[in-house]
């Protein structure tokens, strides 16, 4: 994939109270940011469970983007604030695994903050833009040889013992 | 059994398929989803033709799951869910796809909204077909309510309520309801006097017998939710006998200790440390100032305690906590006003003559501390002439980008009560006149006709270096008259900043204790800015008047009124529909790790000792799904968000982002081939 | 158990070979078992060539139980013939269940699993820096060594695998138990993993409350209290997260679980599970505190989380090279 | 506390005054200014409003040169801070300008991210980053007795929104109080000093430097405190023409704020560059600091 037509797939992970209603107003103010970010709503970022970064990544998510309310206002009095913990731990692993931090980002963003929403879409996008494609799958994906070798092992057992078609 | 999905794709006329091609992702959804049995696109499916059109194919073509990919669901969730349930379809078996407002109204470019668009429809189909059918929760509503804040818009809501015959609880901070309505003289554009429409309603309220009254209190804690909120409120404690005072009001005549009084006076009169704010206060009972009681501070005084009749003063008194059930909650919280020092060029708090527009009400007021006379702040001289600026600390991308909505007239009033009361040329200085409602441009002509100068502009500064000897020892207004297109200098003797409506500083801090937001500017969000202005995001919350954005007096009123027969329905109702999202733990998976035990903020997870397992308790349990992402044995589920939904959901939007997993997979097959 | 015998193979990939000794472990029951099956193939305990087993029909062998992962050719080869030749295969032990530790070596790829093998460990003596090779020519013609991958998978990421027995290894009794279903055909359905669905927290007898951590310790750092939760002590105990059937060895022994028999059913990923849950009680609101308590705490979190389910879990392998295979 | 520092051509000759006083200044206080190697012209007050694109490459070699350790870039002169700040916004803003600007920088070898520097003006540094208790700490002299004027100018204050308030800034004012000296309430402290205008219409500039002069002497004002040099030049430079064109009698010691801080601070009038104005301060100093210390 080169970099000109390189579209970066982006899933949001967005609360029902503050950050999904801040899309929400980004769209009825008809502000423009990028189209990749595809959002899915959860009622709060406290349901937001690491697995579920891992699960987009591992299908071949450029990024992943994590929001909730502000600290401190979550709609839920204090249930972001294990979003804020579960983040500060997905990052220290992801970096472990090689995970540029800049691909998995975690943006507050009040109902009203519809601009701010979309500001920060724009900048993950950027961002992930600048990295290029993450393809996690095609990481497991062992080299060609690997296929030629088992073929090979399986046309000489085949010949040898005539067992296999 | 594989479901039978529909999907459904709307236009919105052309607010949808203005930037996605609605037909395509119809077409689309239906040859490469799985299980989608119709997918259809119409021009408005929320019109009653469309919601028609789902609940026939739900009958004749035996549809088990629906996705309309429209607009919100914060919008019409409840529209489409309702559709399934008239064609016999459990609604929580209804998706919403929002293609408007996080598609084609943040996109430019229509092939990239129709790719989004078939991602997120993918996301809701996929998810769908593991939704649950659910059986809506129904919570009882008690019948009283809380209102927050005793001015002009809170008591508009608790008399109509009270007048229903409905209990009210009118919690005000300051000890005497009214409000800023009560600091004003006359009100625009009758020029009626402020006092004496506001007083009766006072007292209607103060005498109600469905009305509590809870002054000089504040809100403390919330818990519950619609229906059945509990509600602590902190009764600062007064130190006089509520009881047992008369309202007789020696006590404030004889204490020897005068303050300036920076609430009810605006700074510019004095209060006594035992006081009434003023003369019609509701409940008449008097406050003592800690802070500038000679008894107090340095221990001796106790003149209020020897003159009472009553033995009302206790100087013993503590706050109390008391804590009321209600079944909804109006806040009418208002506002305050900008601090015009934030705007040093303008000369406030540097320069004596300039006032702001609630210092001149008190000046004017035949009951303030001038009783009515227009003065220098030397407390005598009458001016000669009076500059009303407009627009401080609003239509200021500085201070408040919004229109305070009031200045304009409050201005045109101030202007009439200058040239009524005294001989001063009076000039205001405006950006836009704004006077569109019902008499408000004929006062603008009629000041026009009364002589008040007017001058487009934005004022630069306000200053007292003089340029010429005309200038010498006045106050100088320098701006640049749009109208004329050139630079003006005019001297005046007084200077009225019309300072902008501010939210309450502590208004987030009581939002989120009732579980609101605030916009960027800080009023209260509304549920709909054009069709639920009362309503907010939280179920049995209610906002009225200017906390949820700057208005007048009649629209402050009209927002009471319709608050209240908001809450009014509900109440006639009895009964309130809860959504059935709550977590619930498998007791036989649970090991009674006990990491959930703490993470429930309304305490709705329970551990049972005998039995080693954590528990959920339903009715206690809001839905947030945090105890569901924290279980480290995967034994909580969330209802309508659980793994499988959000895993089918994540697999959905990327259905375009998987083909690198295909090569894996034929790699693997080639000896069982 | 009159009926004729069954056919039983055990096999052995990438592992340590602790396996095969845990089915020992099950003592003189290995008798029983030798009554009930004809042992066709197991080349960690008796000779049996390959070409033995490629002759056989197709599902002739009655239970497979294949121990360890696949890293090379030979072994996924190895793989799908038994499986082909087996009517029930078994994933049998951590190593083929999730990866195990073998596994971590996903955090490397094939050229630096060979810099340490072949040239850094201090043990190592080769001076002509001799590597493993696919092919190599000798006068007698082309030698040729298995395919080593850079990625290790499990067996079920190979071939379709119909039971798992978790652990590493497993617990003799808990063999026994996978055992008697089998002679008593009462498996459960095919794809379980046979075992409990509790975690170790359900046979800890330590004594628990409701979890606030300021600090997490390494197991050098403190004694921990015998009585109490080693979680809430701060150690990094994996008993939350993890399968029960162990019997809470580790704790018992005041030793923070290690989380080697995985996760429990319908869990996805062990490691996010541990760190979601872990993460949750984090007595602090404040982000640079959190991150501290982390970083200082959790100086190697794929170590902690994924210690035995790196290669099974979602992303399975740490990020590669730029060119995409690793070989740099 | 170690900032780059970008000293700007009038600091060499007209405004060396301020140069001295401010490396004095920086010296007691304890911050180190390293000069901006090899630096050039910032294009002063016309330059953007005639080739913006050139002007913008031109002050973005400074940046660019700006040492990769260092983040933040003092600039004493107005001009100089006004348009390195407004080329760094300019860059941030506008993608296109950004990217022909490093397209130029390129050809020199060098490039620049824009906000990777923080453009500072002095006196924002002096305020902000030691404060109030530690430069109460460091005076030796109080400056108690004398009136001050402060005066900001127009650069400084706007257009780039800095921390202080743009009609009507108060930073110098609170400086002064914190050293002791009687700050009037200047209310012409953002106004026009004339600029450029007394090159193209000596009239209209004199009638300004004639405001400000007469504002200060109307609050009784013993000197004018500046923090730009072409402030300093019209108001000093220009006294007496202004005098001669009016008939009015000014004597108003128009001096840097540095200056006056470097007396509070203890050092000597010589090292601080007085006696280089054209009308004097000494007078005003010895007449109210005299009975104090050895002015």
């Amino acid at each position: 994939m080169s970099d000109e037509t390189f579209e970066p797939k982006i899933v949001g992970f967005m609360c029902n109270w503050c950050s999904y209603r801040a899309a929400d107003l980004a769209g009825s103010a008809r502000i423009k940011y990028p189209p990749n970010v595809r959002i899915i709503r959860v009622m709060c970022s406290g349901r937001i469970d690491p697995t579920f970064v891992l699960k987009a990544l591992s299908l071949g998510a450029d990024g992943v983007m994590v929001a909730g309310c502000h600290p401190g206002e979550c709609h839920y009095i204090d249930q972001n604030y294990k979003a804020m913990r579960r983040f500060g731990m997905l990052k220290h692993m992801l970096a472990a695994m090689g995970v540029e931090a800049e691909r998995v980002q975690l943006v507050w963003a009040s109902a009203a903050e519809g601009q701010q929403l979309a500001d920060a879409v724009e900048k993950l996008v950027a961002d992930v833009r600048a990295l290029g494609p993450l393809n996690w799958p095609g990481n497991w994906n062992e080299h060609k040889d690997r296929l030629e070798a088992i073929e090979s092992m399986v046309k000489e057992h085949a010949e040898a013992m005539e067992v296999l078609p | 059994m594989a479901e039978r999905v529909g999907i459904y794709v709307c236009h919105c006329g052309s607010n949808i398929a203005g930037t996605v091609d609605v037909e395509e992702v119809a077409r689309w959804a239906g040859q490469h989803i799985k299980d989608v049995v119709v997918s259809k696109d119409y021009k408005f499916m929320c019109s009653s033709l469309g919601q028609a059109m789902i609940e026939e194919d739900i009958k004749t073509k035996g549809l088990t799951r629906v996705v309309v990919a429209a607009c919100s669901p914060h919008l019409h969730e409840k529209t489409f869910r309702r559709a399934c349930a008239n064609a016999g379809l459990n609604p929580y078996l209804c998706q919403m796809t929002n293609i408007r407002e996080h598609v084609s109204w943040v996109c430019t470019d229509k092939a990239a909204g129709t790719e989004k668009a078939k991602a997120l429809v993918s996301a809701s189909a996929e998810r769908v077909k593991y939704q649950r059918p659910l059986e809506p929760m129904y919570v009882d509503v008690n019948p009283a309510t809380l209102v927050v804040g005793g001015g002009i818009a809170g008591l508009q809501a608790a008399l109509e309520l009270a007048d229903a015959g409905h209990p009210v609880y009118l919690v005000e901070r300051e000890p005497s309801i009214g409000g800023h309505m009560a600091q004003f003289d006359k009100t625009f554009p009758t020029l009626d006097c402020s006092a004496c429409i506001l007083t009766p309603k006072m007292s209607e309220a103060g005498q109600h017998e469905n009305i509590t009254l809870l002054t000089y209190s504040e809100l403390e804690e919330v818990s519950g939710s619609v229906g059945g909120f509990t509600v602590k409120i902190r009764k600062k404690a007064r130190y006089v006998d509520y009881d047992k005072c008369t309202g007789c009001g020696i006590c404030s005549e004889k204490c020897p200790r005068k303050v300036i009084d920076t609430v009810f006076e605006a700074g510019i009169g004095e209060r006594k440390a035992i006081y009434s704010p003023f003369p019609q206060a509701v409940p008449r009972i008097p406050v003592i100032d800690v802070d500038s009681c000679l008894y107090f501070t340095r221990g001796k005084c106790q003149v209020c305690s020897k003159v009472c009749p009553t033995n009302a003063i206790d100087y013993e008194q503590k706050d109390e906590l008391i804590e009321v059930k209600v079944g909804n909650i109006i806040l009418a919280t208002g506002w305050k006003l900008f601090d015009c020092a934030r705007m040093p060029q303008y000369g406030y708090g540097r320069l004596a003559n300039v006032f702001t527009n609630l210092e001149f009400e008190r000046l004017c007021n035949a009951a303030g501390p001038t009783n009515g006379k227009i003065v220098l702040r030397d407390g005598k001289t009458e001016p000669k002439s009076v500059a009303i600026i407009h627009c401080v600390g609003s239509r200021d991308v500085n201070y408040n980008e919004g229109c305070s909505a009031v200045c304009c007239m409050a201005a045109l009033k101030l202007g009439h009560l200058v040239l009524e009361k005294t001989n001063a040329e009076v000039y205001s200085f405006y950006i836009d006149m704004r006077t569109n409602q019902k008499m408000y441009e004929e006062f603008y002509q009629r000041l026009l006709a009364e002589g008040m100068h007017f001058v487009r502009g934005k004022v630069a500064e306000v200053t007292d270096a003089a340029r010429n000897p005309d200038e010498q020892g006045k106050l100088i207004v320098q701006c640049e008259d749009t109208l004329l297109g050139r630079q003006r200098r005019i001297p005046v003797d007084m200077v009225v900043l019309m300072s902008a409506m501010e939210p309450q500083a502590d208004a987030k801090e009581l939002g989120l204790k009732c579980g609101i937001s605030c916009s960027m500017a800080g009023w209260y969000t509304e549920r709909h800015p054009k069709l639920d202005p009362v309503a907010t995001m939280t179920d049995g919350v209610f906002v009225a008047g200017v906390c949820q954005g700057a208005k007048d007096i009649p629209a402050s009123v009209a927002q009471g009124a319709a608050a209240a027969a908001r809450v009014q329905g509900m109440i006639t109702k009895g009964r309130v529909m809860i959504e059935p999202i709550v977590a619930t733990i498998d007791e036989e998976g649970c090991s009674g790790c006990r990491i959930c035990n703490n993470l429930c903020p309304y305490n709705a997870i329970e551990f049972d000792e005998e039995k080693k397992v954590s528990r959920v308790i339903a009715a206690l349990c809001k839905g947030c799904g945090t105890c569901v992402a924290a279980c480290p044995a995967g034994v909580i589920t969330g209802a309508h968000f659980n793994n499988q939904q959000i895993f089918a959901e994540i697999e959905g939007a990327l259905w375009d982002a998987a083909a690198a997993k295909t090569e894996e997979e034929t790699a693997t097959q080639s000896v069982s081939a | 158990m009159s009926k004729a015998k069954g056919k039983l193979a055990v096999y052995w990939a990438a592992s340590c070979g602790g396996c095969d000794i845990a089915l020992l472990a099950i003592d003189d029951k290995i008798l029983k078992v030798s009554e009930a099956f004809d042992v066709v193939f197991w080349p960690c305990a008796a000779d049996g060539k390959v070409h033995d087993i490629e002759k056989m029909a197709d599902g002739e062998i009655d239970v497979c139980l294949f121990n360890g992962g696949i890293r090379t050719s030979e072994q996924e080869y190895m793989a799908q013939l038994l499986r082909k030749k087996s009517k029930v295969l078994v994933a049998f032990g951590s190593c083929a269940h999730e990866g195990c530790i073998p596994g971590l070596a996903n955090l490397n790829n094939r050229q630096e699993c060979f810099d340490t093998a072949y040239r850094d460990t201090p043990s190592t003596e080769n001076p002509q820096n001799v590597r493993p090779r696919h092919e190599t020519q000798v006068p007698e013609g082309t030698l040729y060594l298995p395919v080593f991958y850079d990625t290790l998978k499990t067996l079920d990421q190979t071939v379709p695998v119909d039971y798992y027995l978790p652990g590493c290894p497993p617990e003799a009794d808990r063999i026994w138990d996978a055992i008697v279903a089998i002679l008593e055909g009462k498996l459960p359905p095919p794809g379980s993993v046979i075992g409990s669905d509790t975690t170790v927290c359900d046979e800890c007898p330590r004594k628990r409350t409701e979890k606030k951590i300021k600090k997490f310790h390494r197991t050098w750092e403190i004694i921990p209290d015998p009585d109490t939760c080693l979680l809430e002590q701060g150690l990094l105990c994996m008993g939350i997260a993890t399968r029960a059937g162990c019997g809470a060895l580790c704790p018992q022994v005041n030793s923070p679980c290690i989380g080697c028999y995985g996760p429990n059913n319908d869990v996805k990923d062990h490691g996010a599970r541990m760190m979601s849950a872990l993460a949750s009680v984090i007595d602090s609101q404040d982000p640079g505190e959190i991150q501290q308590i982390i970083e200082e705490g959790i100086p190697d979190p794929v170590g902690s989380f994924y210690r035995f389910g790196l290669a099974h879990s979602l992303l399975r392998r740490g990020k590669l090279a730029a060119d995409g295979n690793g070989h740099k | 506390m170690k900032y780059a520092y970008y000293p700007g051509c009038s600091m060499e000759c007209n405004a060396a005054a301020y140069e001295m006083s401010t490396q004095v200044v920086a010296r007691a206080l304890g911050f180190k200014l390293v000069e901006v190697d090899d630096w050039n012209c910032c294009g002063a007050t016309e330059f953007f409003s005639q080739d913006e694109l050139t002007a913008s490459a031109v002050v973005a070699r400074n940046l660019a040169l700006v040492a990769p350790e260092l983040n933040q870039l003092v600039a004493p002169c107005a001009a100089c801070y006004l348009n390195l700040a407004k080329t760094d916004r300019l860059m941030q803003d506008n993608a296109t300008i950004n990217a022909k600007v490093n397209e130029a920088l390129a050809a020199g070898g060098l490039k620049y991210k824009a906000g990777r520097v923080r453009v500072r003006h002095l006196l924002d540094v002096i305020y902000q980053d030691f404060g109030e208790e530690r430069i109460r700490e460091k005076v030796v002299r109080s400056l108690e007795g004398l009136r001050v004027a402060p005066y900001y100018g127009c650069q400084v204050v706007r257009p780039i929104k800095g921390d202080d308030s743009t009609e009507y800034p108060l930073h110098m004012d609170e400086l002064f109080k914190w050293l002791g000296a009687e700050v009037v309430d200047y209310p012409v402290k953002a106004h026009c000093c004339g600029g450029h205008m007394t090159q193209i219409s000596e009239p209209q500039a004199f009638e300004l430097i004639r405001r400000l002069l007469q504002s200060a002497v109307d609050y009784e004002a013993d000197m004018i405190l500046c923090m730009c040099p072409m402030c300093q030049l019209n108001l000093d430079a220009y006294q007496s023409r202004v005098n001669g064109f009016f008939g009015t009698n000014f004597r108003m010691p128009i001096v840097y704020f540095t200056q006056m801080l470097g007396v509070a601070l203890g050092f000597e009038l010589k090292e601080l560059g007085f006696g280089k104005e054209l009308v004097s301060a000494e007078p005003a100093l010895r007449a109210k600091l005299a009975q104090r210390a050895s002015v």
